[in-house]
């Protein structure tokens, strides 16, 4: 198992670029998701869509040269590529909504069996509000979870979410610093293994039940 | 027809317990004169169509810190943690939208629609107290359109008769929001002669737009 | 009552001009209300609307200075006015369904007295189809019948339409060559008498019942 | 991934049978090249979803003259008297839509909803077949969501990704249908490099188009 924090997110970017296939549109969600972004593999062409309002989010800009129209949906400075296109808010969602994005990947408070996700409150607690993750998880054509495998040590795959979901079935995969694992009709598929990490440890730091896949391979990361 | 007003004359419009809709993403896009001309005046009880409520110092966010709000109608609050505590304090009342929801319920407004059948929200409370339908054999929610009294949006290039052009990400919802008001009063970044924009790279015909500040 | 054609049309087209207000967004329907724009009194600066997608419809091109990518809603080449705005058909009709447009002036096969109107067909004759005529009733602030008052002697104004509907209920007032009439909760009002013509004349040539205001003025055409 | 493609090479993807959403408002801003093209490869059986059928010797009503389509879903056939006339002969099916709704049912189809409800139709035959709802005490129709297999469209500026910009009137249609099809080919009146358009005046985003012919 994986100790090293920094490690740890390397692994889950590193492991989530790789899905990314040429031509693909996505999203990548505010934290760890935006990382994605720097492992995409040569010669992928990949185009981001960011929710305040375009398709082509380009690098972060160096200090100074920060254009104050430009942000990511983080508020953060930002920039467009070349062949970049800017529009409203309501054609950004009907991208979203309207199956025209390839892959979403966000992070998550809890997935469960079913492929729920609960991202958006913790009641009582805290409630910045879902944004556009509810949308983005109903309407991406494939929904990646990108996380760390535990809380505190706590479980956050489990059999059912406990916290508001973010929507119902919509989840496709599960990368974590411990592995890949694919939500089936069956249940959790536990597909690939992180280095350093045992089938042991991922099962007793997993709720959910997980099936292990006869092909388990080791995460290429 | 002179739309362009001062700000004392625009702000003459907006009164406590007003609907108002404002446009920005994070404060981008968002008219901040405009909101510290409202907080000057005092305006109370606002109910804000918004994206978010930015944060405690820039865009919306302010009116929050000031009081001038008593209810949020909003898709994300978690950069301004002074709206989570008066949250929790039952100090404002916050109901929270999905963003793309946010979106068509107020395109909804101006267009002229009754209502929109989203899948967002399916499965999770955002369900509560709403109609469910099924198409096709998918399950939508029936969303209902959201108008406001007064819109005040931000615009990167205006004419004298009240054409805009959102420069990149500054768009988002002030397009959406100046069509669903009965009163859209403008901050020009940049004001021109009418005509300098080409009729073409309008992004929002002069028809929406009543008043116009610098 | 006026016989001569040119003079008939003149009238009507006329008296709906003198309606338009200073600053009202319009759109005139195909044939006979196009020609209103001729008529629009000075000072009344008014911006007219073209479902094929913008606000700010100029005059005809002179032959030779026509733009191919400007035409009007019927098809014919067309200008824009300084201050323009084009956009597309799903704004274009949120400016008509969303309550945007001041006033919407049409032409009717029919027209009744509870302000229900016909213009888009008679079966198994004419099936030009409605195009935008029914979103522009339902959604104009103000809808404006323009025609002559008879159709080869027949009358257009009837108890009751029987060819199908654009809309229900949704005419404000009816401009002919024999006078103004206001449809109202208690019915069609007479407010105004064309030159050269008897409340007779209009009576005899009008099926639905017709109140004759008590402040029945001549048209000022 | 290069989208430019011959006509032949474009014209590989459409087949018998399939529904095909064109753009353009009595021939503006239609894809002349593309209609021609289908026209000279003998394609049966469309169901066309357009605004109008234009002239019989322009724009899409040249597919009705030389019977390439089957079905019709349109606002206007008024211009074109063979549309009218096989369809008295029963040899069109006709199906009428107003439209400012064809225009909403369409981008529902490509903004993921389930439908949308309007007032437009509300006491008339249009109203035939549709759930009615009460929102507020006013009457609307449920409308569906329209989709197409392909969808070809006309842009006056197309740079090599796909970004579209529609000079003046001829934009009506194009922008909706290319978010509504499982295809979109554009035919470029001017095809210019990428960057060439700027970003904040693209009006269909590149992600829309599938296929560029000039």
């Amino acid at each position: 198992m994986i100790q090293d924090k920094d490690r740890k997110r390397e692994v889950i970017v590193k492991r989530v670029a790789n899905e990314l296939k040429d031509g693909n549109l996505v999203n990548l969600g505010i934290g760890l998701p935006t990382q994605v972004v720097n492992y995409i593999p040569e010669g992928v062409d990949v185009l981001l869509h960011s929710e305040n309002g375009f398709v082509g989010l380009g690098p972060t800009p160096k200090p100074g040269e920060e254009d104050k129209d430009i942000v990511n949906a983080g508020s953060q400075p930002a920039s467009h590529v070349t062949g970049a296109a800017y529009f409203d808010s309501a054609m950004s969602f009907a991208i979203i909504r309207g199956g025209h994005l390839d892959v979403t990947v966000l992070g998550a408070l809890q997935v469960d069996q079913k492929g729920n996700l609960a991202n958006w409150m913790i009641p009582g607690k805290m409630v910045p509000g879902m944004g556009g993750a509810m949308d983005l998880v109903v309407g991406a054509k494939r929904v990646i979870v990108a996380m760390e495998h535990t809380a505190k040590g706590e479980a956050k795959i489990l059999k059912q979410c406990n916290l508001p979901l973010t929507a119902a079935g919509e989840v496709d995969m599960i990368v974590t610093d411990m592995g890949v694992i694919q939500v089936t009709p069956e249940g959790l598929v536990l597909t690939e293994i992180a280095p350093e990490t045992t089938v042991e440890e991922v099962i007793s730091m997993t709720e959910a039940e997980l099936i292990i896949s006869k092909d388990l391979k080791v995460m290429d990361v | 027809m002179n739309k362009i007003k001062t700000l004392d004359q625009a702000l003459d419009n907006i009164k406590d317990g007003m609907t108002i809709a404002v446009g920005g993403f994070l404060g981008v896009g968002t008219p901040e004169k405009l909101i510290d001309a409202v907080i000057a005046k005092g305006v109370k009880n606002i109910t804000l169509v918004c994206n978010d409520t930015a944060f405690p110092d820039k865009g919306i966010g302010k009116w929050v810190v000031n009081k001038n709000v008593s209810k949020v109608i909003i898709s994300h609050i978690g950069t301004n943690p002074e709206t989570g505590r008066q949250m929790n304090a039952g100090e404002l009342e916050v109901e929270l939208v999905p963003q793309g929801t946010l979106a068509e319920r107020v395109r909804a407004a101006g267009a002229g629609l009754g209502g929109i059948l989203t899948p967002t929200g399916i499965g999770t409370i955002v369900e509560q107290g709403k109609q469910k339908m099924t198409i096709d054999g998918k399950d939508y929610l029936l969303e209902l359109p959201l108008k406001a009294d007064i819109a005040l949006i931000k615009g990167s290039i205006v004419d004298k008769k009240g054409n805009v052009y959102y420069n990149k990400a500054t768009r988002n919802f002030n397009t959406l929001m100046a069509t669903a008001a009965d009163l859209v009063i403008i901050e020009a970044e940049k004001l021109v002669e009418v005509g300098e924009i080409d009729p073409t790279d309008v992004m929002t015909p002069s028809i929406f737009v009543d008043i116009i500040v610098e």
